[in-house]
């Protein structure tokens, strides 16, 4: 009869094994806010494409890696590249002509919307609705820790990979003119333009980071998960996990993408699987009642 | 004079859908020159400096710098040493005082001088060295005026284009901009100034330029200009209609 | 009529009372909703559990589930209405899924996911069409007067308005409330329509065409939300026989005629008189970037 | 008219789309074999396709004008009690008989309130009541599992279905539900939280009342967290995909399943499938079935000698040992085909195989 | 409510404002009686748009308190303060940039001219009258800005200083008894201000408003205001006629800078 690491009633084990799986999904999240939330922060637009992003990043992998029998280096810098291109493509075709044309948000927004769409159903009429899964190419193979709960390794090269893209971003970001720029360019492109910034230039760039980033998490969540057209609908997760944080804050979009991470695994753990998305949904609007502007978003205070 | 002007605008016309804005509009700076342009409410000032930036395009004409065709793009104009300081200050007001001077020097080469020139700006307005860490959109229209204008002086431009810089300062401190304008000028950057405070710009600049509903309609030495017949007409901006009725 | 073009008729006026709601509240106020859908919801499910199992008569039904959608609606607007930008957005997706989710958690009261069956049939074509003209009076008479210009202004400058004296809170609840009881009534003729509803057929897909439908036709043109609801409901019936396609195209539309009439097919522009010259100055010009005078 | 139409009502687009495109060609394929067999009725039969976006508004208006629009006789789809039970009312009004596929749901061919069957609507699969009692019967006799953890789907109707009848009769059979938790299809894609209570609550046997996707998901990630010794069993959402994404964790899965990928019978059908469109057919169960689902039809219509939609419902009713490739089918006063053997599939080595067949 | 024996309209007590460590403005006391057209000047950053602030309850005051025909309006929201009948423009423009300028003041004017929420959706009622009367009347306040030919055209394409006018006309269109204006006069030429002047002066006479204005435009504050209120650093240096102001030493010094 089944044998068990956990012995009942050690609630301890399961905590602990909670929080473990609360990070780690956590992490995968984090990986898709931090692109998305940089999207926002210069164009102030939640860009629905993003998920798009997402999974032209895992098919360009999956396809390179399985059609072309090219090792996963290969294949891994050919998405990005691939799904950074696609992202540039996507500015430079659907968002450029519109922000060129007026200041709302809005328009861009179900752009990005039609976009998503768009996206979707290419796959879906080229290679079809199927779902597919990469190779391990991130083990994920448990570690048991001292019987109390196991980890994978893929958990823990995803959260390192979080961490590491958030960094260099978030480096680039304060530290260089480009990031002041960035951040200039978010309150007013015509202004930014006249201090001599190429705008059109630092939005390309912006999509193009935020492109591999969406490809990095589409690996991931390709390799844990699976691959099919309709996987970037689950990126709205991480815009709930970017909000919460604070649009445009990328340290914000990873503490989001934890805490998300965290209460989604939590509640199901010790409070109700069914209730798991309502509960989730409650924080998230509780997280913006008490803070509107999100956890670490900044409340510039308006003058009149 | 064989040398072609700093610059140089060819019959520039610009319209905004039906409006036309601009009507074969033609001018020139010479180096080292202040010039300034005046005109009513609506007379086609700020869009005449907005072309020059390339913030709004032109329908027709040229315009040269040194005799070479004048780029498109706001920031390439930028890079060939035009800078503008726009109408109704548009600080970027979630960016503080400091970071906001930062982006004046944006297109700087010469990264190493920027310290020395923040100084020399502190020196010029105090009260935003005080205000270094606050955000821009809290500051008041004032301060917000001073602070647009310090950003284009930041960039240390060959060419100053400002528009409107007298615009809510007290008194005082614009008599000390325009002076700082008077030095800066000496240093061989010329300026175009749009200004309805016109008995001031005249007294600083060497030349003018009246424009009224897009078209110049008189130009000239701005000594002889401030005691030209017609110059009374000139400050009216010759409209047909008084713009507020005074019963 | 066929069943087919009858089907289509009330399908298209079922659609376009819900995006007159929702063209109220995104179009002129300002608040970009993602999850009206929710709304639709309450309006179908309450008038579907009236009529099948209180026997209750149909307008009755129909007037009650619009009312206790804009009820909820209000319920969920003081609190979460201080939010603004893309942040209500994203919260207004977590108040739709929430609708849905107890919807779905419902029992047997709501029969839970696998969804409720026996409605009866009482939206027949003269119903949606006379719901629809009835409707489509009051909301273009709202919008044409002081309530009109009132929501455009907390739209455009909420600090502005509250300087003129407006309550802005108050006018973006009442705008929520109004498009709320639009998106009942709209969910309960679709009920009384289908037979059969489920809590899956009110997510955020459905909350997003909504919007979609409102920016396409145009933000602040009630008649454009109107057209631009035509016009895709008919393009997703003319490519039916492409199927795969159709959605493909949907989308393509949607981004096309976003980057070549950003300001959606009507811009800001009703039907009436005035309309044709307004569309002229708007395509001689006027859509040059606005300077971003915020502060 | 020189063709006999039939309609197809198919997901192409959406979160379906994997198992819309599977049926739409396995009909088109059936379609080609009987025209390439003369027809019926002397007349060729063409498949009127339809997307509905699994949408019920969508599926409603496709249906209408596969009806006013195309004449067609008799429709074929969808694959979701909920779509069924929506277009159910238009199919009876309009009166053209509708066969669903996998729409497992009692409520698509009974009206609830009456007990009694509507005319024009038929299904061709189980129902969920009798999967359900199949997969209890299986759990606790075939299996001898006693201790049994659902994971089911909350925001699916199918799912919803299986597990309330599941349960039911599982505790008929003496077994004890230690744990009933659910997660949401389309944006959950992880389980562990579910799992980890599972494993707490020591089930024996992890019952997955749902489609393909999430069950490969769920089994992959229980096998990761250390659940070695638990034993899934699912019903018909299997597809052979599942081991693309779940690999070894598939093992020794058991599947109650309406057909049998290497049942002989079906071997031309892969065959041909695999001839025709270059591909696999993975998603067999939808294939199959919408591919003898069209069999059943043209049978209907040759019995009715006539392309009346009522002639062909009342045939369809009327269906007594009909010989279909998967299985013989006897319509009885429900609609449902009478005492449908369940086919147990054990996943081994990379593919479905037959187990066994049961019928509580 | 009780009217004041002095008859002052506004009267400010002790008002004090930190942003930060700034203090924006502090302790500051003065009032303003009825019918009065006054200014309040100081060099830039003094504190006087805080004041209006304030006063129109964008934000609290850290303490003291601020009466309104004797009534305590310090903790007011907004649009309660304007409802009290107040109006007030701004120094930088706050128009509805994608509106009309028509509809810009017809926005405003409606307040005072409105109808039920049952006629609106009927159009039955006192709707028709009510919509002409408020269209009327704000042609009529364009007129008085000079802005009539200007209607419809939207408010983000007029030229600065016309924008300025339409903000003077939509807070006419309030009906307000006591006007706030903040720098109207900038971005105008000086014939331009001297119109200006005129229209402060027209409006102050014919409406009976009491008034009070901010502005560095000094020949016009001299000119039109009867009291003077000037400020720096928050606290206010003097009070009085401009004849006083004028050749007061610590103004002198601060402001005009002689
Ligand atoms: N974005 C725009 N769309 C349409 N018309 C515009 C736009 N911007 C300016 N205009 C029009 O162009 C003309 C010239 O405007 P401009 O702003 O250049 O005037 P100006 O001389 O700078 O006036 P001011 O002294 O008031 O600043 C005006 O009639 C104005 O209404
Ligand atoms: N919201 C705020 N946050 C921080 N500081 C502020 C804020 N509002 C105003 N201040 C500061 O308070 C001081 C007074 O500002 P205020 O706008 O009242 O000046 P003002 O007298 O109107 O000047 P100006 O004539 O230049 O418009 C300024 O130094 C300004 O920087
Ligand atoms: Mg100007
Ligand atoms: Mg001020």
């Amino acid at each position: 009869m089944p044998v068990f690491n956990i012995e009942r009633g050690e609630s301890l084990g399961i905590l602990i094994q909670q929080i473990i799986n609360g990070l780690s999904l956590g992490s995968v999240y984090a990986l898709i806010a931090v692109g998305y939330s940089l999207v926002y922060s210069i164009l102030m637009f939640s860009n629905f494409a993003h998920g798009g992003f997402l999974v032209i990043g895992g098919y360009i992998c999956y396809f390179v890696l399985k059609d072309m029998g090219a090792g996963i280096l290969i294949a891994g810098f050919l998405s990005l590249l691939g799904a950074g291109a696609a992202a540039i493509l996507t500015e430079r075709l659907a968002y450029k002509p519109i922000r060129e044309k007026t200041n709302n948000t809005l328009y861009l927004l179900i752009a990005s919307m039609g976009m998503s769409i768009v996206i979707e159903n290419i796959f879906v009429v080229t290679i079809g609705g199927r779902f597919r899964a990469l190779p391990d190419i991130i083990p994920t193979t448990p570690i048991h820790l001292s019987g109390m709960a196991t980890i994978s390794a893929f958990d823990l090269i995803s959260l390192l990979a979080a961490v590491v893209f958030l960094s260099i971003l978030q480096l680039i970001l304060v530290k260089t003119k480009w990031g002041l720029a960035i951040r200039a360019a978010a309150y007013n492109l015509r202004i930014a333009s006249l201090m001599g910034v190429n705008v059109n230039l630092l939005i390309s760039l912006t999509f193009f980071i935020a492109g591999t980033l969406a490809s990095v998490g589409g690996i991931f969540l390709a390799v844990r998960y699976t691959l099919y057209p309709q996987l970037g609908g689950i990126t709205i997760k991480a815009f709930v996990a970017a909000v919460i944080g604070g649009l445009g804050s990328l340290p914000g979009a990873v503490v989001g993408s934890i805490i998300l991470g965290l209460a989604e695994m939590l509640t199901a753990g010790f409070i109700s699987s069914q209730l798991r998305d309502l509960v989730v949904f409650f924080f998230l609007v509780i997280t913006l009642l008490v803070r509107p502007q999100g956890l670490f978003g900044k409340d510039v205070g308006e003058k009149v | 004079m064989n040398e072609r002007p700093i610059l140089e605008i060819k019959d520039l016309h610009v319209s905004y859908g039906a409006i036309k804005a601009l009507n074969n509009v033609s001018l020139y700076i010479e180096e080292g020159e202040i010039v300034s342009v005046i005109g009513s409410n609506g007379a086609g000032k700020s869009t005449l400096m907005q072309a020059i930036m390339g913030l709004v395009p032109r329908e027709r004409g040229e315009i040269f710098l040194k005799g070479e065709p004048l780029a498109r793009k706001s920031y390439q104009v930028i890079n060939q040493g035009i800078t503008l300081t726009p109408e109704g200050r548009q600080v970027f007001a979630p960016l503080t005082v400091y970071e906001n001077l930062m982006m004046g020097a944006f297109s700087r080469k010469d990264r190493d001088k920027l310290e020395e020139d923040m100084n020399w700006i502190f020196s010029l307005f105090p009260i935003l060295k005080e205000r270094q860490q606050q955000y821009a959109g809290t500051l008041s229209g004032g301060e917000q005026q001073m602070l647009a204008i310090a950003r284009s002086l930041m960039s240390r431009p060959k060419i100053l284009l400002l528009d409107e810089p007298s615009l809510g300062l007290a008194p005082i401190i614009i008599k000390d901009i325009f002076e700082e304008l008077r030095r800066i000028n000496a240093e061989k950057v010329t300026i175009l100034l749009v200004e309805q405070n016109a008995r001031q710009a005249l007294k600083l600049s060497h030349r003018v330029y009246v424009i009224q509903t897009g078209n110049i309609i008189l130009q000239g030495d701005s000594k002889e200009l401030l005691s030209h017949p017609d110059v009374e007409a000139a400050y009216l901006g010759l409209r047909k209609k008084s713009a507020i009725p005074c019963d | 009529m066929s069943a087919y073009t009858e089907g289509i008729i009330c399908v298209l006026c079922i659609n376009a009372i819900a995006v007159m709601g929702v063209s109220l509240v995104t179009g002129y106020t300002g608040i970009f909703s993602l999850g009206h859908a929710g709304y639709m919801a309450i309006g179908a499910y309450t008038a579907a559990i009236l009529t099948a199992r209180y026997s209750f008569y149909f307008i009755p039904a129909i007037v009650a589930g619009g009312l206790l959608a804009a009820l909820i609606a209000y319920i969920i607007g003081v609190p979460t209405l201080k939010l603004v930008g893309d942040y209500y957005a994203i919260a207004s997706i977590g108040l739709g899924e929430a609708i849905r989710l107890i919807l779905e958690n419902g029992g047997t009261f709501t029969r839970g996911a696998r969804g409720f069956p026996g409605i009866p049939n009482y939206t027949n074509l003269t119903v949606a069409v006379c719901s629809f003209v009835i409707m489509a009076f009051l909301m273009f008479n709202l919008i044409n007067g002081r309530f009109g210009r009132a929501f455009k202004a907390c739209r455009d400058d909420y600090i502005a308005a509250s300087l003129l004296g407006y309550n802005t809170a108050k006018y973006r609840i009442l705008s929520l409330v109004i498009s709320g009881f639009y998106c009942g009534v709209a969910g309960a003729l679709l009920g009384g329509f289908l037979l059969y509803i489920k809590p899956l057929m009110f997510d955020m897909m459905k909350s997003t065409e909504l919007t979609s439908v409102v920016v396409f036709g145009g933000l602040g043109s009630m008649s454009g939300t109107l057209l631009g609801m035509v016009i895709i409901t008919l393009i997703t019936e003319v490519f039916r026989p492409i199927s795969q396609y159709r959605m493909l195209i949907y989308g393509a539309i949607l981004v096309i005629i976003m980057v070549l009439r950003p300001e959606g097919i009507m811009g800001q522009y009703e039907f009436g008189p005035g309309m044709f010259k307004a569309i002229k100055e708007k395509f001689k010009g006027d859509h040059y970037s606005e300077e971003g005078r915020k502060v | 008219f020189d063709t006999i139409k039939i309609g197809s009502l198919v997901a192409l687009t959406g979160d379906w789309a994997a198992y819309g495109q599977t049926e739409e060609r396995s009909g088109q394929l059936a379609v080609d074999e009987i025209n390439a067999a003369g027809g019926v009725l002397g007349k060729q039969v063409e498949l009127v396709v339809y997307d509905f976006r699994t949408r019920e508004e969508d599926a409603v208006n496709a249906v209408r004008r596969m009806i006013e629009v195309d004449k067609v006789v008799a429709i074929v789809g969808a694959n979701g009690s909920g779509i069924n039970n929506a277009t159910k009312s238009v199919v009876n009004a309009l009166k053209v008989p509708q066969l669903g596929t996998v729409s497992t749901n009692p409520d698509v061919t009974v009206d609830p309130n009456t007990g009694k069957a509507y005319p024009y609507s038929f299904r061709i699969c189980f129902t969920d009541p009798y999967q359900g009692k199949l997969i209890a019967f299986f759990a606790a006799n075939n299996l001898e599992r006693m201790n049994a953890a659902i994971l089911y789907d909350i925001g699916s109707d199918y799912s919803h279905g299986l597990r309330e009848f599941f349960i039911e009769n599982y505790e008929n059979y003496g077994g004890n539900i230690v744990a009933d938790l659910a997660f949401r299809a389309g944006t959950d894609v992880d389980f562990r939280a579910q799992l980890t209570e599972i494993k707490d609550k020591k089930a024996d046997v992890l019952i997955l009342p749902d489609m393909g996707k999430e069950m490969a998901l769920i089994m992959k990630q229980a096998r990761e967290l250390g659940m070695d010794d638990i034993i899934f069993v699912g019903g018909d959402g299997y597809g052979e995909f599942m081991w693309e994404i779940a690999g070894d964790a598939m093992e020794n899965s058991y599947w109650i399943n309406h057909v049998a990928p290497e049942d002989p019978a079906m071997a031309p059908f892969f065959a041909a499938y695999k001839e025709k469109y270059k591909d696999e057919c993975k998603e067999f169960t939808n294939g199959i079935l919408a591919y003898d689902g069209v069999y059943l039809l043209v049978d209907a219509i040759r019995r009715a000698g006539s392309e009346d939609p009522t002639a062909i419902a009342e045939a369809l009713a009327a269906s007594d040992h009909v010989q279909l490739h998967h299985a013989v089918i006897t319509m009885d006063e429900f609609h449902n085909p009478k005492d449908k053997e369940g086919i147990v599939l054990i996943a081994k080595e990379g593919r479905g195989q037959f187990f066994t067949k049961i019928q509580p | 409510m009780a009217k004041k024996s002095n008859q002052n309209v506004l009267q400010l007590e002790n008002l004090t404002k930190y942003f930060g460590g700034v203090p924006a403005v502090n302790d500051i006391s003065f009032s303003i009686e009825e019918g009065k057209l006054a200014g309040l000047i100081g060099p830039n950053g003094a504190g006087k748009t805080t004041i209006f602030n304030l006063i129109t309850g964008v934000y609290p005051p850290d303490s003291g308190k601020i009466l309104f025909w004797g009534e305590d309006i310090t903790y007011l929201k907004t649009y309660q303060a304007i409802g009290r009948n107040m109006a007030r423009t701004f120094q930088n423009l706050r128009l509805f940039p994608h509106s009309t300028a028509l509809e810009n003041v017809m926005v405003a004017l409606q307040q005072h001219h409105s109808y039920s929420f049952i006629e609106a959706i009927t159009h039955l009622g006192g709707w028709g009258k009510k919509e002409r009367e408020i269209k009327a009347k704000s042609m009529d306040i364009l007129d008085r800005v000079g802005l009539a030919d200007r209607a419809n055209q939207k408010a983000r394409t007029l030229p600065y200083g016309m924008q300025r006018r339409l903000e003077i006309a939509r807070a006419l269109a309030l009906e307000p008894k006591f006007l706030f204006l903040d720098e109207p006069a900038a971005g105008m030429n000086p014939e331009e201000v001297n119109a200006l002047n005129t229209l402060i002066l027209g409006i102050h006479k014919e409406l009976k408003f009491t008034i009070l204005v901010i502005e560095h435009h000094m020949d016009l504050v001299m000119e039109i205001c009867s009291h003077i209120i000037c400020m720096n650093f928050g606290t206010k240096i003097a009070e009085g006629n401009p004849m006083e102001i004028q050749s007061h030493p610590e103004v002198l010094k601060a402001y005009l800078g002689e």
